[in-house]
């Protein structure tokens, strides 16, 4: 049925991080060049299976127990685009650890929690199981609490346990959630659920315990992706951890933990409401509107960066609601789809984006010490890798045209005219336009201006890491290329159908089972 | 019926641990408010006709009493001073409110108690283990055949959730954070 | 009834998790919430009159499918109980190095980060 | 924490074992009763921290370093990997329980349901081995305050 590349590749998707993360804590305690080593393997390995399974689509069955018995892997449009992000961005940043992680003690530990993190992100977006997705969810939080504390300084454990008390209580939501599904429908599976609560709406009135769900998984998730009003844990979090980390958290985990869970539960599994969708759409404009003016006024670039992510997964949100909306309402089909395409192709262009300019804080303080822009300046021809490949992703996240950024943008602001949310587009593009203020001021004070007679000595960061900024910095400048008809057929096209599909999801995912 | 008369009993008496737990002053009658509320659950669970889970539970609970009896002891007190943020706490307690009252009416759609979702649908993927689960997996406790076989996938999940919080723990306390040559504190 | 109980079990742990001022308490009103989520998720599964999920040469399989209760559920909370450990363990640790820093379990004096 | 009171040393003495070989019947026969890997591999994990809280650290390290529980910590993980790994290899899919379907065993023996015993034996290794490592770190921690106020952490058996 499906083909032998899917059947051996896709499980060693969770297989190759547990087990390099066992593997390094078990051997690489001694020799902190083994842990470099397997570190690295471990996500150029994932990095290649993704390219590799990304024009795969299917369902595994593991154990062999057919779909709603056992556990699924379900591998569509949507799962294939999160794992390749992933995988890159987790390239990258084990890449820039290796030297940068040198400040730190206990190397291996560092590695084995990062590796353990990737398995549990890989393990949320590829599963089709909703108790299955609660505790990978909860293995990639864990390991992320503790890789925020991994400074063990004042603030990082600070920020940490704030963190975890949040994201804890996300979890417990979450889980509470799922315990109402079960009791509603008797499933797990997710193709399941949707089959029964889509059945439950048609003969009347939706029961109660959906609603409560729904609440409880917009709460749970929404503390995962930091949405407004439940995002005070995030501009702690993310600064205080080590630069690679706090790019994978803002770059991938709050998207696989919460903007992807969120909208495969409401898309695929409880159906989208116009209700739902409105909430989504007033959250990601709070989102937007907030977290960019709280990061105006910050003069601690991580804690800035950390503030453009609460707003720039507004965006996300704001897009991908937005599809949701119309498309609950029957409108017009074509704008919906547009929307969403926006938002999914934010989320794609922001993981690359963020991660650069958190890699770049990174590599700044590395060599200066310090994150506080009033203390830099002038590290313009110091720094010449890093000072390009900032302004490259500074000019992405304020969408300037010929970088990512400015096309997902665009694309938003263009469905929100067409599904007749023209308020929307003039939030979209105020935004843009403020984001855009806040970032001048970082290249301004960062790279021009005098140098601080104590910064005289500095030098370009070492090769590794300038060599994962530039990466980045490539994919910054071309994934506009992606709205290129063939591309976009092949990448985005089926990311959005996966969402767009609704709860016709059951179908693909319940497949094996003989069309349940 | 006895069992539910015996269950709201158990559930006041753990209710009511968790109210001494919560508001006491003194941090380890909090801690040993919780280990009540622990071993009330095991019995929950013995009545509930869950074994596996009563076991699992009292040990676990022993462990986590432990860790916390060792994290908390000889240490502060609550200081009594510090006025209490009264918007915060009107806000939770009315959230609170809003939740139980909204919670109670759902659970009205959850069926009679002791009428388990499994008895109306006949499909549903637990009937299936307890038809075939010693069949197919040969294992005569059902609990475990779905807990290693059926989804095992999800205990590696588990397993690996307790290695990671064990090596984040390790990695918090451990001694020094920063390597020497770079020391910036510590 | 015995469902909105187990409700106000978990409402109690949340109050506790986000009123409390005090570290180790906060700990604790977590651990009370995930009791709360364990014990419903089991009570989802109990049948009146019902046996243990497990086999014995004794018993037909008939009469087991008929009488034992949920599986499903029990399984689930062992996971649960499990990754509840997990975690708690982690905040215990982050707990004993924050006193270390701070000298305090005060959430109100552990306060260097702004907003 | 040199140990505590004789009555609880002569008690420990005798109860140690009987803990441990319950926590490993409990592991062992895990597919037959109630139990399994968890469970018994907590109630193994209690049976050396009560060793340690009666005795004092000293003993039970003896007996189990932190370097060892480490490495079995991660053993045990790696097991239970293997084990779904071999699923791949011999079975056709990611925890596939290959043994089963090959020997099925006799029912209601302790050699029947395939992998299922040996994952509960890799899950109790790992989950004692974690509990114990952790709650060893908890007691050789000791936080200690200087003259001037300032607080550091030491611990007593540094590992890196």
């Amino acid at each position: 049925m499906n083909g032998i590349l899917f059947e051996l590749l896709l499980p060693l998707l969770i297989a190759i991080p547990l087990g390099g993360a066992f593997l390094i804590a078990l051997i690489a305690r001694k020799v902190r060049v083994l842990a470099d080593i397997f570190g690295n393997l471990a996500t150029l390995a994932i990095l290649i299976i993704a390219v590799m399974l990304f024009r795969e689509r299917g369902v595994y069955s593991i154990g062999g127990w057919a779909p709603p018995l056992g556990i699924s892997w379900v591998l569509d449009g949507l799962s294939n685009l999160m794992v390749v992000i992933i995988a890159l961005v987790s390239f990258t940043a084990t890449v820039f650890s290796t030297q940068y992680m040198e400040q730190y003690t206990a190397k291996y530990k560092y590695y084995s929690l990062f590796l353990l993190m990737v398995a549990g992100m890989n393990g949320v977006v590829l599963t089709g199981d909703m108790f299955n997705l609660f505790v990978f969810l909860e293995v990639a939080s864990v390991a992320s609490y503790a890789l925020v504390a991994f400074g063990g300084r004042h603030e990082e454990l600070e920020a940490a346990f704030k963190y975890l008390v949040l994201a804890s209580i996300g979890s417990t939501l979450i889980l509470f959630g799922i315990a109402f599904l079960y009791g509603a429908t008797g499933y797990l599976n997710m193709g399941a659920i949707a089959d029964a609560v889509s059945g439950a709406i048609a003969s009347g009135q939706p029961s109660p315990l959906l609603v409560l769900a729904a609440v409880f998984f917009v709460v749970g998730f929404g503390v995962k992706a930091a949405l407004v009003p439940f995002h005070p844990w995030l501009p702690d979090a993310h600064p205080s951890a080590p630069a690679p980390i706090s790019a994978m958290l803002s770059g991938v985990l709050i998207k696989a933990l919460g903007i992807y869970a969120l909208a495969r539960v409401f898309f695929n599994v409880l159906g989208m409401t116009p209700l739902l969708g409105w909430i989504l759409i007033v959250v990601g404009a709070l989102s937007m509107v907030v977290g960019v003016f709280l990061a105006v006024g910050q003069w601690d670039f991580k804690r800035l960066l950390a503030y453009h992510s609460i707003s720039q997964m507004g965006y996300v949100i704001l897009g991908i609601g937005l599809g949701g909306y119309v498309l609950a309402i029957g409108g017009n089909r074509q704008a919906a789809t547009l929307a969403i395409l926006g938002g999914v192709f934010h989320l794609a262009n922001h993981s690359v984006f963020k991660s650069l300019l958190f890699l770049c804080s990174g590599s700044i303080e590395y060599r200066t010490g310090t994150r506080q822009l009033k203390e830099m300046g002038g590290l313009l021809e110091k720094m010449p890798v890093t000072r390009a490949t900032c302004t490259i992703a500074s000019l992405s996240i304020a969408g300037v045209p010929p970088f990512n950024g400015f096309w997902s943008k665009l694309i938003i602001v263009i469905a929100a005219f067409q599904a007749g949310f023209p308020w929307l587009a003039a939030i979209t593009i105020l935004v843009s336009f403020v984001t855009l203020l806040s970032f001048i001021k970082v290249l301004r004070y960062a790279f021009l201006g005098k140098l601080p007679d104590a910064l005289k000595q500095i030098r370009e960061s070492p090769a590794l890491m300038a060599l994962s900024l530039v990466i980045l910095a490539v994919f910054c400048t071309g994934m506009g290329l992606i709205l290129v008809p063939g591309f976009r057929q092949l990448i985005l096209d089926p990311a959005v159908g996966a969402l767009a599909q609704g709860v016709e999801y059951a179908r693909g995912a319940l497949a094996i089972a003989g069309g349940h | 019926m006895v069992v539910e008369i015996y269950l709201l009993i158990l559930l006041v008496f753990m209710i009511a641990g968790a109210l001494i737990a919560v508001e006491t002053k003194n941090l380890l009658s909090s801690v040993i408010s919780l280990g009540a509320i622990g071993f009330g659950m095991s019995i929950a669970f013995l009545f509930l006709r869950a074994p596996d889970l009563a076991i699992v539970q009292i040990a676990v609970e022993v462990v986590l009493l432990v860790f916390l009896i060792r994290a908390t002891i000889g240490r502060d007190v609550i200081p009594a001073h510090g006025h209490i943020n009264w918007a915060g706490l009107a806000v939770v307690l009315v959230l609170m409110a809003g939740l139980v009252f909204f919670g109670v009416r759902a659970f009205g759609s959850l069926g009679v108690f002791g009428e388990p979702v499994i008895a109306s649908i006949a499909e549903a993927p637990s009937n299936a283990y307890l038809a075939g689960g010693l069949e197919q997996t040969g294992s005569a406790n059902i609990v475990t055949s779905v807990l290693l076989d059926y989804r095992a996938y999800d205990t590696l999940g588990e397993a690996t959730v307790l290695f990671a919080s064990i090596l984040g723990a390790l990695a918090v306390l451990r001694g020094r954070s920063w390597a020497k040559k770079r020391g910036k504190e510590q | 009834m015995v469902y909105a109980l187990c409700f106000v079990l978990f409402v109690v742990g949340l109050y506790c998790a986000l009123t409390k001022k005090n570290v180790v308490k906060i700990v604790i009103g977590l651990v009370i919430m995930e009791y709360g989520v364990n014990l419903f998720l089991v009570l989802l599964g109990y049948r009146r009159e019902g046996i243990a999920p497990i086999l014995d040469e004794k018993i037909g399989p008939l009469e087991f499918l008929a009488r034992a209760v949920d599986p499903l559920p029990q399984a689930l909370v062992v996971t649960s109980i499990v990754i509840g450990l997990g975690v708690t363990t982690l905040a215990i640790a982050l707990c004993i190095r924050l006193y270390e820093k701070y000298g305090t379990f005060d959430i109100t004096e552990i306060r260097r980060l702004k907003g | 924490m040199k140990g505590m009171t004789v009555i609880v040393k002569t008690v420990t003495r005798w109860v140690k074992v009987f803990i441990f070989l319950f926590g490993a019947y409990i592991v062992i026969t895990g597919h037959l009763g109630p139990g399994g890997g968890f469970a018994g591999g907590v109630i193994i994990a209690c049976s050396y921290i009560l060793l340690t809280l009666a005795f004092g650290k000293e003993f039970a390290l003896q007996r189990l370093k932190v370097g060892a529980a480490h490495g079995l910590d991660s053993a045990g993980g790696l097991i239970f990997l293997l084990i779904a790994l071999f699923g791949l290899g011999f079975g056709g899919t990611f925890f596939a329980n290959f043994l089963q379907s090959r020997y099925p065993g006799l029912e209601f023996h302790l050699l029947s349901s395939g992998t299922i015993p040996l994952s509960n034996i890799a899950v109790g290794l790992k989950v004692a081995s974690s509990l114990f490592l952790v709650f060893i770190i908890f007691s050789v921690l000791r936080i200690v305050v200087a003259r001037d106020g300032s607080r550091s952490m030491v611990q007593e058996e540094e590992e890196e």
